[in-house]
């Protein structure tokens, strides 16, 4: 039997009152990739970021190539060997990106020979796993994609022989995370050791040899991948059965709701991101938009939603949108009926540091059914949340705290429960399920489903292919601002959505 | 037992309040006797510290500034048995108030002489602290002297700037110096508090004479400050004192005739005051005394008939 | 579940803080030979030993809860309004101009007229801040701190060449006309027998301003702009999802802010000095700024850092009254309660929540 | 010639006016890059000050009490650091209660040790930085060779050896390392290791960490060279430009230098166009007090003001939206 390449013994965390991690034990065999998924707030980030040194253990031992190490900061784990790629990644914005991967990893006190000396081994590292970046662009100029690269050069700039990657596909397209596994897999065969966290069963069935799942700070079952299937992890997982595939009836779709011609957006920095583009969504359809990021989705989402002013013509129900000025704004959007899930739930859809009632409102707190007198009627507020909360499976289910407290996927019910509750004409929808867990997922797409089924008009934009398939009665592809063309989901398939994507126009739409 | 209530520079501005204590001191050490004191930090004490004193049975009270009169004439009716004296203040009417105003005009008058006499290039400068009337009293007071020397004079006259700030900067009272130095001024008057600090440091250091004000400041830079010109705030203290209980009320105002205000001769100056100097200082406060050369006062109708603020 | 209980976090750390700062400043005054017992004891008695020792605190902390919540509304917009001092000159500059150019009948009427002129000056003198930060996104510490320059030259342009009254010596304006004098405590207080708060400056105002907290308070927690202005302060892009215009935001919330530091000019200049002198704000504005972030913003915490700011000044008087203590001790003293309760809090929250955690496990 | 006398001898009152405001505000500079805010520059500068007086005073030697002011100030900035590095307290409220402080034991410290009023004996000789003369600049050595003051024998020679003169020659060896420190700060932060990571934990705290760097380690390294440069600058005003310290002598430089940091977006050269812009504004408004346009005299007042005001339209007209250091004024938590 071969030593394990990484043994954790016995490891505890609590933040605060909260049991992070309990007493959890793992052991991931050298030249493997090991899998590790369980619900948001399961301890997951936690455990690894203990083991990358982020963290220090309350108890328990770290075993790296069958020698106890001690790991108390990150610099002691780089020693080891241990590279990991954050969820949320740990780059430095305005830095370009060989400036990120020498940060912390120079050879002398002087910038330039470690800069060209990176340069030239990137350069090699590149080449050896087909990761390509423009080491002289700034990260805030590049994709999401490019700068997972740039986290996993990062850590094989470090010689790491451990990677660790946490939820590394939540932000990817497909064909990025089909790339990045195969990526893993190369690394694999060089005999590194890699772990995975992630919410997406396909991934884990499909890429890892072993498997662990994690359930409320503790680790529920760790097993080879060979000897499971999807609906077991999910089970396992979540503590009850899991409907993986959206139950749904065909879409009867009525006159149109939105009508959008030739509509083009310009960005702040002047750069025209959407380009004259025609697109309409009838009443009880779900029209997604697929593409990869970066593509004009997220501009074309904010000028609907009032986020940002936009040229050409915009009808609800008909009648022509403001675009800016008066009319134009999210406050005017509601008023009008448009309501909004937006793509980043963070720093858009909430605010942190409200409490989760307060959050309710937010974007409706100007309705008269919130106003008593001068006032705001947080009585009612809180009582329309209770309801919320009660009917969409928050938890914990108390509005009194903070919506930093609650774990991502809890955090989009909130948004979710807030939109679709306002009973819009129309739902604009943005990436409802990234970083969620799948019990969460599967809530989520229930909810927007039974309301297009109420005969309400929806316009998604995910970079989740899969959940386009499943969720929408039209799919139209975003690439370059334009519209590539128009499918329907029984019509197409993932390959021919990818080459749209890319930008390799099919036929006529 | 005395009370001695300082203005907001505090009781170590090197002029004004420090010559007050200086008095007060002096007091002191001769008598044996003792006193009490404190500085005024906000607008609001002063009234407070007034009513503190009179309560604790200070007598006489003395109180330095202008920014005293106001609560002054709140209080002092309410203390009928206790005798307040004000420095700086000449219009109240409060019958246990002895009043006491300084001719700073005719005093300035005597260094603006001196100045245009020692200045070789014909211009001659002010810098005084924060614009208030006050100082533009002394300021128009130097410039009818140098005037009356020399007709053509320039005068060139700054103020240090608008907030509290400007009796505290001695580097910008540099940099004002050195301004007027670069537009020909080769002696310079301060009328500024802690800002004079700096005027008197940087004419020393670049060459020409400055004057101080208030106290005697000769011995700052010896040979290279012309004069200071004396405002006996000190010797108002010292004969209040003295008096006690029975200091007398009223308005008094101390002009050169009452040596309340002045120019000084010391040894630190002793080489650098002329003859002649000397002799026409004397003849001018002579005539200001018995009146045969009046001084304009800033104060009578808010102008300066020689120099525009 | 929190870490410790809420008392503990609103009650105990501020007291320990508190404590520290008290011990460090005794250290500091037995340091320049003076008894530090004699003192805190002067200071303790001086200021809340009497009506006429609180009488002096509630004056001083009036001024600081109105600089205090300007700071504070304009902090939950996220905007550092370092302009308190500037808006409360131009405030009283206001309040001046409205006592001396109408002849009121009643002060109440007077009162009325003072604030409503106070708080349109102090926010005049926000607006062009505000509006400069919303729209062309100048810096608001910059741009206030310019401000106060401005608006110190203006006040001494005012009071030395336009609102003297001729042949006065002193650059004030003119005495308010005996009909807007305010109220002060005693004559509210006293009785035929019983002379309270005497010749203390304390004034209506105080009720004012706390009236001005209770405002606040709704305006921040209960309003429909309250929640506005927060979301923004959380999260601009947040509020431009929902809707929030941030130049509306930042331009109402400075306007606010200018108005409540404006404000302030009720209590020095109407209700105080009756009359306008230069400098009559003396550093206030900046104390506000102390005052906000150690009330963290909240009008009870703003109440309740005024009233510790009051206490200190008054007592830092009647310290400096009675002994040879140079009055810079009450600065240094200032310091060091600035310092514990303010920025060193965690000093003590840090071992305080260990202990809570440890007490909790021995008792589960 | 006339004009280009008076030119030149602004721009020599704009050296030596920038000159704090410089130092400052490169010691802002690092601390800020670093993810500190400082509001305390003011506080820090006045006890450099104060103490580089008082040691220059009491040994007679000026470089005794640079020594002595840089101490003072890193004294502060450990306390600083101690505060919203260690403790993660708020870094605006330790900023002010630095003021504070500063403010306040300068005057009791100077009143217990000199008893001259919070002030320090007047420095002389060795116990104030002598201007540097440069060789063939006219200088006071010419002055008492020629019996001329030095004044005249400027306006008698030509533009370049005035410009030399004047502007380059003859100031406090402090002039000279502010001046350094603008392309040795440029060069640290952008060409070495340490201002790489230096720059990076004022952007994100986090990414340094897990790159294996101390973020606390680095963060008081930034608030020392602030300490440093804070030091100078006090010690530059007490000693170089005056001779001892007077209370409150730092006169709101402090925050002015803040206000040049933010104008400059906080880079080096910036920082010293922004410096040298709010020298020249006060230098011209010193110089030309009292200006007659045809009768109408502008009151001293504006003039006064004018610096700040042309500050505003400068800063609303062509400067446009600064963007701090994105991790500026947050401690760095890990667990909370
Ligand atoms: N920095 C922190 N400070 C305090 N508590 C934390 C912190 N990070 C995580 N926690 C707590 O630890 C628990 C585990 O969090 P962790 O991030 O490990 O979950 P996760 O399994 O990675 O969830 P997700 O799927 O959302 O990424 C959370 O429920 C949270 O309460
Ligand atoms: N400082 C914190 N205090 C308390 N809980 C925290 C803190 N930071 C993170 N958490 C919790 O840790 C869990 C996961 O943290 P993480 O940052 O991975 O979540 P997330 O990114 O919001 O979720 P998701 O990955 O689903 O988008 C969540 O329950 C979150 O609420
Ligand atoms: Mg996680
Ligand atoms: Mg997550």
């Amino acid at each position: 039997m071969t030593v394990p390449a990484i043994e954790l013994k016995g490891i505890s965390k609590a933040f605060g009152p909260v049991q992070a991690n309990k007493d959890i034990s793992i052991s991931v065999a050298p030249g493997t990739i090991h899998g590790i998924i369980g619900e948001n707030g399961a301890g997951k980030s936690t455990l690894m970021s203990i083991l990358y040194g982020f963290y220090k253990a309350d108890k328990g031992e770290i075993w790296i190539n069958g020698q106890k190490t001690d790991i108390p900061d990150s610099q002691a784990a780089i020693a080891s060997g241990i590279g990991m790629v954050f969820q949320h990644f740990k780059l430095v914005e305005n830095f370009t990106v060989l400036e990120n991967i020498v940060l912390g990893a120079e050879d002398g006190g002087l910038l330039a020979p470690s800069l060209a000396k990176a340069r030239k081994e990137l350069k090699a590292l590149e080449e050896e796993y087909e990761l390509f970046v423009d080491p002289d662009k700034r990260i805030d100029e590049i994709g999401v994609g490019m700068q997972q690269r740039v986290e996993i050069l990062k850590a094989l700039y470090r010689k790491a022989e451990i990677l660790i990657l946490d939820e590394p596909t939540g932000v990817l397209t497909p064909a990025e995370a089909d790339q990045l596994f195969r990526i893993l897999d190369r690394l694999r065969s060089e005999g590194k050791t890699i772990i995975v966290i992630t919410h997406k069963l396909r991934e884990i069935m499909e890429n890892t040899d072993t498997v662990s799942v994690m359930r409320r700070g503790e680790m529920t079952a760790t097993v080879k991948t060979a000897d499971t299937n999807p609906q077991e992890l999910a089970e396992l997982m979540v503590g009850r059965k899991v409907l993986l595939q959206v139950d749904k009836v065909p879409a009867q779709p009525g006159k149109p709701v939105l009508e959008i011609e030739n509509l083009s957006v310009t960005d702040s920095a002047g750069v025209e991101r959407v380009k004259g583009i025609d697109l309409s969504v009838r009443a009880g359809e779900i029209v997604g938009i697929a593409g990869v990021a970066g593509n004009g989705q997220s501009e074309l989402l904010e000028v609907l939603g009032g986020m940002r002013p936009g040229q050409g013509s915009i009808k609800l129900n008909g009648e022509r949108l403001a675009m800016h000025g008066p009319g134009s704004d999210g406050q005017a959007r509601r008023a009008q009926g448009v309501a909004h899930v937006p793509e980043d739930r963070q720093r858009e859809g909430l605010i942190m540091d409200f409490y989760a009632w307060e959050n309710v409102a937010f974007g409706y707190h100007r309705d008269p059914a919130y106003k008593r007198g001068l006032f705001m009627d947080n009585a009612a507020l809180r009582a329309d949340t209770e309801a919320k909360i009660e009917k969409f499976d928050v938890r914990p289910p108390n509005g009194w705290l903070t919506a930093k407290s609650f774990s991502g996927g809890n955090q989009q019910k909130i948004v979710v429960a807030r939109e679709i509750e306002r009973n819009p004409d129309l739902l604009l929808v943005g990436q409802p399920t990234r970083g969620v867990d799948i019990g969460a997922i599967e809530f989520i797409h229930k909810q927007i489903v039974a309301l297009r089924d109420q005969g309400k008009a929806i316009l998604l934009v995910s970079v989740e292919l899969e959940e386009i398939f499943s969720l929408s009665d039209r799919i139209a592809v975003m690439f370059d601002g334009h519209i590539m063309g128009e499918r329907l989901p029984a019509e197409t398939d993932e390959k021919e959505l990818g080459l749209l994507m890319a930008g390799v126009a099919g036929e006529a739409a | 037992e005395p009370a001695l209530i300082f203005d907001l520079g505090g009781k170590f501005d090197k002029s004004f309040n420090e010559a007050a204590h200086n008095g007060a001191s002096r007091w002191a050490e001769e008598t044996g006797g003792s006193y009490r004191e404190i500085e005024m930090q906000s607008e609001a004490q002063r009234e407070q510290a007034l009513r503190r004193f009179a309560e604790a049975g200070s007598n006489p009270i003395i109180t330095m500034g202008f920014g005293m009169a106001d609560p002054l004439s709140a209080v002092a009716s309410d203390y009928p048995d206790t005798t307040f004296v004000v420095v700086d203040v000449t219009w109240l009417d409060a019958p246990n108030v002895r009043q006491v105003g300084f001719a700073e005009h005719e005093g300035s008058y005597l260094v603006g002489m001196m100045a245009a006499m020692a200045s070789k290039s014909g211009t001659v400068g002010f810098i005084g602290g924060m614009d208030v009337p006050l100082i533009r009293h002394f300021g128009c007071g130097y410039a009818q002297g140098a005037k009356a020397v020399n007709p053509d004079i320039n005068v060139v006259a700054n103020m240090t700037g608008t907030t509290p700030a400007a009796w505290n900067d001695p580097v910008k009272g540099s940099e004002l110096t050195k301004a007027q130095i670069s537009q020909g001024a080769d002696v310079v008057y301060a009328a500024a508090g802690g800002t004079g600090v700096g005027v008197l440091q940087t004419a020393a250091d670049e060459g020409i004479l400055s004057i101080g004000v208030d106290s005697n400041q000769n011995h700052l830079h010896p040979g290279k400050v012309l004069t200071s010109m004396l405002k006996r705030v000190d010797v108002a203290v010292y004969d209040a004192m003295s008096a006690g209980d029975d200091v007398e009320t009223g308005v008094f105002t101390m002009g050169l005739a009452e040596d309340g205000v002045g120019v000084s001769m010391d040894e630190n100056n002793a080489e650098l005051v002329s003859d002649d100097m000397k002799a026409a200082v004397d003849k001018a406060r002579q005539d200001i005394i018995d009146g045969n050369v009046s001084v304009v006062s800033y104060y009578e109708n808010d102008s300066c008939p020689a120099l525009q603020f | 579940m929190e870490k410790m209980p809420k008392w503990a976090d609103v009650v105990l750390i501020p007291i320990i803080s508190l404590l520290l700062a008290t011990i460090l400043s005794a250290i500091v005054i037995l340091a320049i030979g003076e008894d530090p017992i004699e003192a805190v004891n002067l200071m303790v008695t001086g200021a809340l030993g009497s009506t006429y020792g609180w009488g002096y605190t509630l004056y001083y902390a009036t001024n600081f809860i109105f600089t205090g919540l300007a700071v504070a509304v304009a902090f939950h917009a996220r905007l550092f309004n370092i302009g308190g001092e500037g808006q409360a000159m131009l405030g009283g500059l206001g309040v001046a101009i409205v006592c001396l150019s109408v002849p009121w009948p009643h002060w109440t009427i007077a009162l009325l007229a003072a604030c409503a002129a106070s708080m349109i000056f102090g926010a005049a003198w926000a607006a062009i801040p505000a509006y400069l930060q919303a729209k062309r996104g100048s810096h608001i510490v910059i741009t206030t701190i310019m401000f106060n320059f401005i608006a110190a030259a203006f006040l001494n342009y005012m009071l030395v060449n336009v609102m003297r009254p001729q042949g006065s010596q002193d650059p004030a304006t003119a005495r308010f006309p005996e009909a807007v004098h305010l109220p002060t405590f005693q004559s509210m207080f006293s009785t035929a027998e019983n002379v309270m708060f005497r010749g203390a400056p304390a004034n209506i105002s105080f009720f004012v301003a706390i009236l001005a907290c209770f405002v606040v308070w709704a305006l921040i927690w209960r309003t429909r702009l309250g929640y506005e202005i927060r979301a923004y302060g959380h999260s601009e892009t947040g509020a431009v999802y929902a809707g929030i215009s941030p130049v509306r935001i930042t331009v109402i919330a400075m306007l606010i802010s200018g108005a409540l530091a404006g404000l302030m000019a009720i209590n020095n200049v109407m209700g105080e000095a009756e009359r306008l002198v230069l400098n009559a704000t003396e550093g206030a504005g900046f104390i506000g700024i102390a005052v906000a972030l150690m009330g963290r913003s909240h009008p009870f915490g703003v109440f309740l850092a005024a009233i510790l700011f009051g206490f200190l000044y008054q007592g830092g008087a009647e310290l400096a009254l009675w002994t040879s203590i140079p009055r810079e001790l009450i600065v240094v003293i200032q310091a060091l309660v600035i310092l514990f309760t303010g920025a060193l809090d965690n000093m003590v929250r840090i071992p305080l929540e260990k202990l809570f955690m440890a007490l909790r496990k021995g008792s589960a | 010639m006339d004009f280009f006398l008076t030119l030149v001898q602004v721009l020599d009152s704009t050296i030596r006016l920038a000159t704090p405001l410089l130092l400052a505000c490169l010691a802002g500079l690092y601390s800020e890059r670093a993810g500190i805010f400082d509001i305390g520059l003011e506080g820090k500068m006045l006890m450099a000050a104060f103490f580089s007086a008082a040691v220059a005073a009491v040994t007679g030697s000026v470089w005794l009490g640079l020594l002595a002011g840089i101490a003072a100030s890193l004294v502060l900035s450990a306390l600083h650091g101690f505060a919203s590095i260690t403790f993660r307290g708020n870094q605006l409220i330790s900023g002010v209660a630095i003021n504070f402080l500063a403010s306040g034991m300068t005057v009791l410290i100077a009143q217990s040790w000199f008893k001259q009023g919070g002030r320090t004996p007047s420095l002389f000789g060795e116990g104030r930085f002598e201007s540097a003369e440069f060789p063939y600049a006219i200088g006071p050595e010419d002055a008492e060779l020629t019996g001329r003051p030095v004044s005249e024998l400027m306006s008698e020679t030509n533009a370049l050896h005035l410009a030399y003169s004047e502007l380059l020659s003859g100031h406090s060896i402090l002039v000279y390392v502010a001046f350094l420190m603008v392309p040795l700060t440029w060069w640290i932060l952008f060409r070495t290791r340490f201002g790489l990571r230096l720059r990076a934990v004022g952007e994100n705290p986090a990414a340094v960490d897990t790159a294996g760097v101390s973020v606390v380690g680095l963060r008081y390294a930034a608030v020392a060279i602030c300490g440093v440069l804070c030091g100078i600058a006090g010690a530059y005003l007490a000693t170089a430009l005056q001779a001892g310290f007077v209370k409150e002598m730092t006169a709101g430089r402090g925050f002015i230098a803040l206000a040049a940091l933010i104008f400059a977006k906080w880079r080096p050269w910036h920082a010293m166009w922004a410096c040298l812009l709010f020298g020249l504004l006060q230098a011209v408004a010193l110089r030309f007090q009292n200006i007659d346009l045809g009768g109408v005299v502008i009151p001293v007042q504006v003039m006064d003001a004018l610096p700040y005001i042309l500050t505003v339209v400068i800063l609303a007209g062509f400067v446009g939206k600064a963007i701090p250091p994105r991790a500026g004024g947050e401690p760095y938590v890990k667990e909370r």
